[in-house]
């Protein structure tokens, strides 16, 4: 059932009005920080109105402006859609608190939260764009809002940062560009309301081409190997900027991207057929093991947490590519699981560089006596990523797996098992070093974070539980994602 | 209805003409006084030419023939869609000359002012009448208006390297035109009349198809000389890098566009006529346009001068438009159309912020312009505005034409120049970012940069108009591309339909 | 070497544009296209219908006006051109005009004051009998301006400049275009249509095409001789 | 005149045409160069009256071979006598 | 080809003539010298478009008492009008700027010019 509700559309006009009133009055501490606050409370709010609705089986569409004569800019919350528009916007709240904390020595400040701000716009953009040109055009003003983030400091190291991550997604965004241009060649049409838009009929040879294009594109953001080479360069951002942007939103994107062309660009059943994704799971299963064994040769802990999100982002490409509905559960599951848990990292990773200033892992040692709330956070965070049951990972490895065994293609599932011990072995050292080896001569007395940053880890933290349990109450995200599987399954 | 008044087709050309012949008379070394005349007249002109766009777009094409004297026989008038491109001349030159007045005070000799403007509203004016002609030889006539006052107008500021690159601009300019005449001269020889819609009809009953062929080819070589297409573009990095800027934003964004639009008249001469196999030279522009693009990008990124920066990449966007003119498509020659009019607003833009910049603060290298992002927020956010639009990237003005011209690419199965395109338009970026870091992510090198401030409103206000139309354009994407539409389609239309 | 190649690239080029040429109609053909078209029609009631027996003239004033309407705008952009190119503030009148430029032995400043009226009467001759016979505003005005040239070499400057006065001059050099405009509006009153003439023959319209003759007269010996002072007065 | 003897005079202007160009691109002098060309100007003036066209004949008479001159010497004044 | 070429005899020397000022313009290094390459390529299109205008035995198109036909085609006779005022027109403009290079660099050589710069 559709339904025309302008819900849709201010979803991406809230943080986008919200970053045109921080531009102009952002100087005032005051009004930055109620304008940020506001916008991203009331965002989710408008977003979370439209949660039942969604369970239930609604789409909210809202047609904004005609862009190209039969094309137009239109918004469109499918099951999907509103997915990843709930986790994005729920996270821009925790994380707008954790950065008030977190800025407060750093310069350009202002900047830093308008252009936070229109990032989240157009992530929120994103997911509900209707057709793939809506999709496109956000895909690409993310791009180029996110570059102000990652050059924050402004250092030559910084900028040259930024023009490898520039570099590296505008590429992908000219590859999406053609192939959406491609696609509306060959099916006439860029929705993504359909369950696979282009038609059987046409030459494999340009749909092999397309779906090269297509998801080399996405794949950039969403790190795939070997387009994963910005992304751990990109760490030099601030940290909330690396944990909103570089493990939820740009990355998440990407991966986003992908879903939408396999599900509802090509299709399930036409891509079963050609077969493309077979090579694409391979990819990623690659991308998985190598991005962690590449994790855990890395000492600075951020670097550790990019390559760690370049293998767990693969998770949900590997979902994609399986092609059956248990995969495509876990696929989407994962954008919320992957999320919660690498932003408490993150916000941990945070805490501990503003609170102690130490940023490599070795000088971990004794921490968690120290910030043992914070560390906590992080243990639970390290327990989802290697997937104990109880935590969120758990659920994503579960029905990837099964995915894996209903697809026929058992070994995905060792893959998961390897992957599994990859993460124990490059996160739970860490928790270990922090808690169980006393600091060598004296602790660094600097006590737990500050409330700015702790309250944020922790919510975080307790919603990795909370995800990791709730599998099956109805009303929860997860069955928000089974909804768009059975929509993608036409089950 | 007040659009339907025949004669505003002639006053669109007769009010800029008018009022610029008269301004040295009416100023008399009154440099204000001249500005205000011109701002007078542009407005009129630009009101008369909407009165025009409103009337093409409620009707379709529509003609005036002067004298009384029905085509053959006399010079006719033919207003059609991609003749709106006069109303684009008519504001975006009122938008030059407002902003001249001040910049004209600092930078010109006072004598020279009256005639500076003269010479702009002359250029303008030549610019409508070559975009609304039927006539091969009005063109011609109109042509040379442009081409003279372009090139006075380039040295006007009386610097030495001004005065050589006019020079330069006028040596190839005249032999491109030269070569236009040459070709209207073969084709009045063999069909025996002038007028554009005439001919289209007479070419198929023409005795021998190489005259016509070797017209079209010496016509097409005049035109792509003066629109810069690459290899043909020696003069116009200096011209329009060293012109004042609002002259800069006149020919990039205007002037360079008489070559395109000239082809566009040629093609829509010959197109349906099936005499000639126009494969070869759709086959030509498509390797100089990608080659264009692609030069025209590789230069750019070698510059420190931000306006030479902005003339190369000029050379880049002139490479798209003849691009898609060789795919042949429809979408891809919508696209071009719809570029015509978008490069224009664009670069019109970027130079005028360029030269707000320049005017405040004295400097005109990327790396002395460091932190003028902080010195003044208003401009350098408008130029920043401009180059994100001039990359393609959605939903700008500029990205309208990159999605065509990809579409068209595909549609005409040539889609390794849809590649070439795309991955071009990234080259460009490159020497974008560098200037967005320049401005606002460098340490500055000069003090007085960072405490510069933004220009009068004369000079700001055009230049946001114009930053907001690259928006506005994108946004509404959807009005420009059904506007031009008509007239795409009649060109492609097969014969005698 | 490079004469060379660039010889060799000429006559490469030469190749297609004789091509061309040998195929056009051929020359002097009563039968080719350009003389059985449009200008059939302007020979045979070319004189009845422009108000000119001049069928030329009739052609530039009347049934393509509008070219020269854009011509006499070309001339007066080269004139601002010029302008905009040499004038200066500074250097104004910073030589003291009124000798000759090169010194004359006395004959020929004699004979050319002797001359300069019948010539001035020749220009005028042109511009006025130009409906009739070879000429017009142009012609004239471009005599009338090689007599100011004269005039200025022999005479001095400010006996020249006395003949174009510099008040007025700004107006006079726009005489050609501001006839065009006043002339065409007429027309456009009187025919509806932008330089129509009404009723051709009759004594109005023979007063407008006169009344443009002369203003392209006027307009285009000005704008020689004031482009030719201004080079002249670069140093 | 007979059509060939017209014709033969024709071919005699048109080669002192190119005789003149080319006279112009080859002597060094400016100032002698300008003159050819004022020549070749008042060849070409010939040949257009000859064709039927005295309007354009007496333009480029006074046009071509005066202003045009006029103007070359002046510039050649102001400037250098010789191409080097 | 060549009989064509003969009996369009006019047409063949206006295109010798624009190859000829086209090779002044390209290979002259004197500006000045440029320009009058620029001019005779001026001249000789003029002269190809009056030559499409002539006639056999054609006279002067000007009736009138005692004219006799033919007379040759007016129309490109009142275009060249127009083109010889546009060549005079650019000569003036460029003569200008050559006297103001002169004047700022002391020198009208392109090849000197260019390394000035």
């Amino acid at each position: 059932m559709e339904t025309v509700d302008v819900r849709v559309l201010l979803a991406p006009a809230i943080s986008f009005a919200c970053s045109g009133l921080v531009f102009l009055m952002g100087r005032n501490v005051f009004w930055r920080r109620f304008w940020s606050l506001g916008a991203a409370t009331l965002k989710l709010v408008v977003v979370m109105s439209m949660l039942p609705g969604a369970l239930r089986g609604t789409t909210y569409v809202w047609r904004f402006i005609e862009f190209t004569p039969g094309i137009s800019i239109a918004f469109r919350a499918d099951a999907l859609g509103m997915f990843f528009a709930t986790v994005s916007s729920t996270l821009w709240l925790v994380t707008t608190v954790f950065a008030i904390g977190y800025m407060e020595p750093e310069h350009a400040k202002v900047r830093f939260f308008g252009f936070f701000a229109l990032c989240v716009s157009t992530t929120v953009g994103v997911a509900f764009a209707e057709n793939l040109l809506t999709l496109f055009v956000f895909y690409e003003t993310l791009t180029i809002c996110t570059y102000p983030l990652v050059i924050h400091e402004e250092t030559p190291e910084a900028l040259r940062a930024g023009r490898k991550y520039l570099a590296y997604t505008l590429s992908g965004g000219a590859c999406i560009l053609l192939g959406s241009a491609l696609t509306y060649q060959v099916a006439g049409t860029l929705t993504l309301s359909k369950p696979g838009i282009l038609p059987a009929s046409a030459d494999p040879r340009t749909l092999a081409i397309l779906f090269t294009t297509l998801v080399a594109g996405f794949g950039v953001k969403a790190a795939i190997i070997p387009l994963h080479g910005w992304l751990p360069s990109a760490m030099v951002a601030p940290t909330p900027v690396s944990a909103l942007l570089h493990a939820v939103a740009v990355v998440k994107v990407g991966a986003f991207g992908i879903l939408r062309v396999v599900y509802n660009v090509f299709g399930v059943e036409l891509l079963r057929r050609l077969g493309f994704t077979v090579p694409l799971a391979y990819l990623a299963a690659f991308t998985i093991i190598a991005a962690s064994v590449a994790a855990l040769f890395q000492d600075n802990l951020k670097r550790r947490l990019a390559y760690s999100t370049v293998s767990q982002l693969s998770y949900i490409v590997l979902g994609a590519a399986l092609l059956t509905p248990a995969a495509a559960c876990a696929a989407v599951a994962h954008i919320a699981n992957q999320a919660f848990a690498k932003i408490t990292m993150f916000f941990v990773a945070g805490s501990i560089q503003r609170t102690t200033g130490k940023t490599q892992i070795h000088e971990l040692a004794g921490i968690g006596h120290e910030m043992p709330l914070t560390m906590a956070a992080f243990t639970v965070a390290s327990l989802s990523f290697v997937g104990v049951p109880l935590f969120a990972g758990f659920i994503t490895k579960w029905y990837l797996s099964l995915g894996a065994l209903e697809s026929g293609m058992w070994w995905f599932a060792i893959v998961m098992l390897a992957s599994s011990l990859l993460n124990a072995a490059y996160w739970l050292p860490i928790v270990y070093l922090a808690f169980f080896k006393g600091p060598h001569g004296r602790g660094t007395g600097s006590g737990e974070a500050r409330l700015l940053l702790l309250v944020p880890t922790l919510l975080c933290a307790a919603w990795v539980l909370v995800l990791g349990t709730t599998s099956d109450v109805p009303g929860m995200p997860f069955a928000l994602a089974r909804a768009a599987v059975e929509f993608v399954f036409k089950m | 209805m007040w659009w339907q008044w025949a004669h505003w087709l002639p006053l669109a050309v007769l009010v800029p003409l008018g009022f610029g012949v008269t301004t040295p008379a009416v100023a008399g070394g009154d440099g204000g006084r001249a500005w205000r005349w011109a701002v007078l007249g542009s407005a009129l002109a630009a009101a008369t030419t909407l009165a025009l766009v409103v009337r093409v777009a409620r009707e379709g094409p529509f003609s005036y023939a002067f004298g009384g004297w029905n085509p053959p026989y006399g010079i006719e008038f033919r207003f059609d869609e991609v003749g709106a491109f006069a109303f684009v001349v008519a504001s975006l030159g009122m938008l030059a000359i407002v902003f001249s007045g001040r910049y004209a005070e600092h930078a010109l000799d006072p004598a020279r002012i009256p005639y500076f403007y003269t010479l702009l509203l002359l250029d303008i004016a030549g610019l409508i009448g070559f975009s609304v002609t039927g006539d091969l030889f009005n063109m011609y006539v109109f042509m040379e208006i442009i081409s003279l006052s372009s090139y006075a107008l380039v040295a006007v500021s009386g610097e030495r390297t001004a005065e050589m690159a006019a020079f330069k601009y006028l040596v190839l300019g005249a032999v491109s035109s030269l070569l236009v005449l040459f070709g209207i001269g073969m084709v009045y020889g063999t069909t025996g009349t002038l007028n554009l819609a005439d001919a289209a009809r007479r070419l198929g009953g023409v005795g021998s198809a190489v005259p016509v062929a070797v017209a079209i080819a010496l016509m097409a070589a005049g035109f792509m000389v003066k629109s810069a297409l690459f290899p043909l573009h020696v003069w116009l990095p200096d011209a329009h890098a060293i012109a004042p800027s609002p002259v800069s934003a006149v020919l990039s964004g205007l002037v360079v566009k008489v070559g395109l639009l000239g082809t566009f008249r040629l093609y829509q001469v010959v197109y349906r006529t099936g005499i000639v196999d126009l494969a070869a030279l759709d086959q030509l522009f498509l390797w100089l346009g990608a080659i264009s693009i692609v030069m025209g990008a590789f230069f750019a990124i070698f510059q420190d001068d931000i306006k030479m920066m902005l003339a190369y990449s000029t050379i880049s966007n002139i490479g798209y438009i003849v691009m898609g003119f060789g795919l042949a498509s429809k979408f891809a020659l919508i696209g071009a159309a719809v570029h015509i009019f978008n490069h224009a607003i664009i670069k019109s833009a970027l130079f005028l912020a360029a030269g707000a910049i320049i005017h405040q603060t004295g400097y005109r290298r990327l790396s002395e312009l460091r932190g003028a992002g902080r010195g003044m927020p208003l401009t350098a956010a408008a130029l920043s505005v401009g180059a994100v639009s001039i990359v393609g990237i959605p939903p700008t003005a500029g990205f309208l034409c990159k999605w065509y011209i990809a579409l068209g690419a595909f549609e005409a199965g040539r889609a390794a120049f849809g590649f070439a395109l795309v991955f071009g338009a990234l080259f460009i970026f490159v020497y974008y970012i560098r200037m967005v870091n320049a401005f606002y992510f460098q340490e500055p090198v000069h003090a007085d940069v960072v405490h510069a401030g933004d220009p009068p409103l004369s000079m700001l206000v055009p230049v946001w108009v114009l930053a907001g139309l690259c928006l506005a354009m994108g946004l509404a994407g959807k009005i420009p591309l059904t506007f031009i539409t008509p007239a795409i389609s009649r060109l492609l239309a097969p014969i005698g339909g | 070497m490079k004469k060379a190649l660039i010889i060799a690239l000429l006559a490469v080029a030469a190749i297609p544009l004789l091509a061309a040429m040998a195929s056009m109609p051929r020359f002097g053909s009563p039968e080719q296209p350009a003389y059985t078209h449009v200008a059939s029609r302007y020979l045979q009631k070319g004189a009845e219908e422009a108000g000119a027996d001049n069928v030329v003239t009739g052609v530039i004033l009347n049934y393509r006006g509008f070219d020269t309407n854009g011509e006499v705008t070309v001339i007066f952009t080269a004139c601002a051109a010029t302008a905009a190119v040499l004038v200066t503030s500074g250097s104004r009148k910073k030589e003291k005009p009124g000798e000759a430029t090169v010194p004359l032995s006395p004959v020929v400043g004699y004979v050319v004051r002797l001359l300069a009226p019948f010539i001035a009467l020749f220009a005028f001759y042109v511009v006025l009998f130009g409906e009739v016979s070879p000429g017009g505003g142009f012609q004239g005005g471009t005599i009338f301006a090689a007599l100011i040239i004269i005039l200025s070499v022999v005479a001095g400057r400010n006996v020249a400049e006395r003949v174009l006065p510099a008040r007025v001059r700004p107006w006079l050099q726009i005489a050609g275009p501001l006839s065009f405009i006043a002339v065409g509006t007429l027309g456009a009153v009187l025919t509806g249509s932008y330089l129509g003439f009404p009723h051709a023959r009759g004594l109005l319209a023979t007063a407008m095409l006169m009344g443009i003759e002369l203003g392209i007269g006027i307009g285009g010996a000005t704008v020689f001789a004031s482009i030719f002072w201004r080079l002249g007065d670069e140093p | 005149m007979t059509i060939e003897a017209s014709r033969l005079f024709d071919v005699g202007l048109m080669t002192l045409l190119v005789l003149c160009a080319l006279a112009v691109v080859r002597t060094k002098d400016l100032l002698a160069a300008a003159i050819i060309f004022s020549a070749y100007s008042l060849v070409m003036c010939l040949v257009w009256d000859h064709r039927g066209a005295p309007d354009v004949a007496m333009t480029e008479a006074a046009v071509g071979a005066g202003v045009t001159t006029v103007l070359f010497l002046l510039a050649i004044g102001k400037t250098v006598r010789r191409e080097k | 080809m060549i009989g064509a070429l003969w009996s369009n005899f006019d047409y063949a020397v206006s295109v010798v003539l624009f190859l000829i000022g086209l090779y002044c313009v390209i290979a002259k290094n004197n500006l000045i010298k440029k320009f009058m390459g620029l001019n005779i390529m001026e001249t000789s299109v003029f002269a190809f478009i009056v030559a499409i205008g002539v006639v056999d035995r054609g006279s002067a198109p000007i009736m009138g008492p005692g004219a006799r036909g033919p007379f040759v085609n007016p129309i490109p006779q009142a275009l060249i009008l127009t083109g010889i005022v546009v060549a005079v027109s650019t000569t003036a403009l460029a003569l200008s700027l050559i006297v103001r290079v002169w004047h700022q660099c002391g020198t009208i050589e392109a090849d000197e010019l260019r390394e000035l710069e």
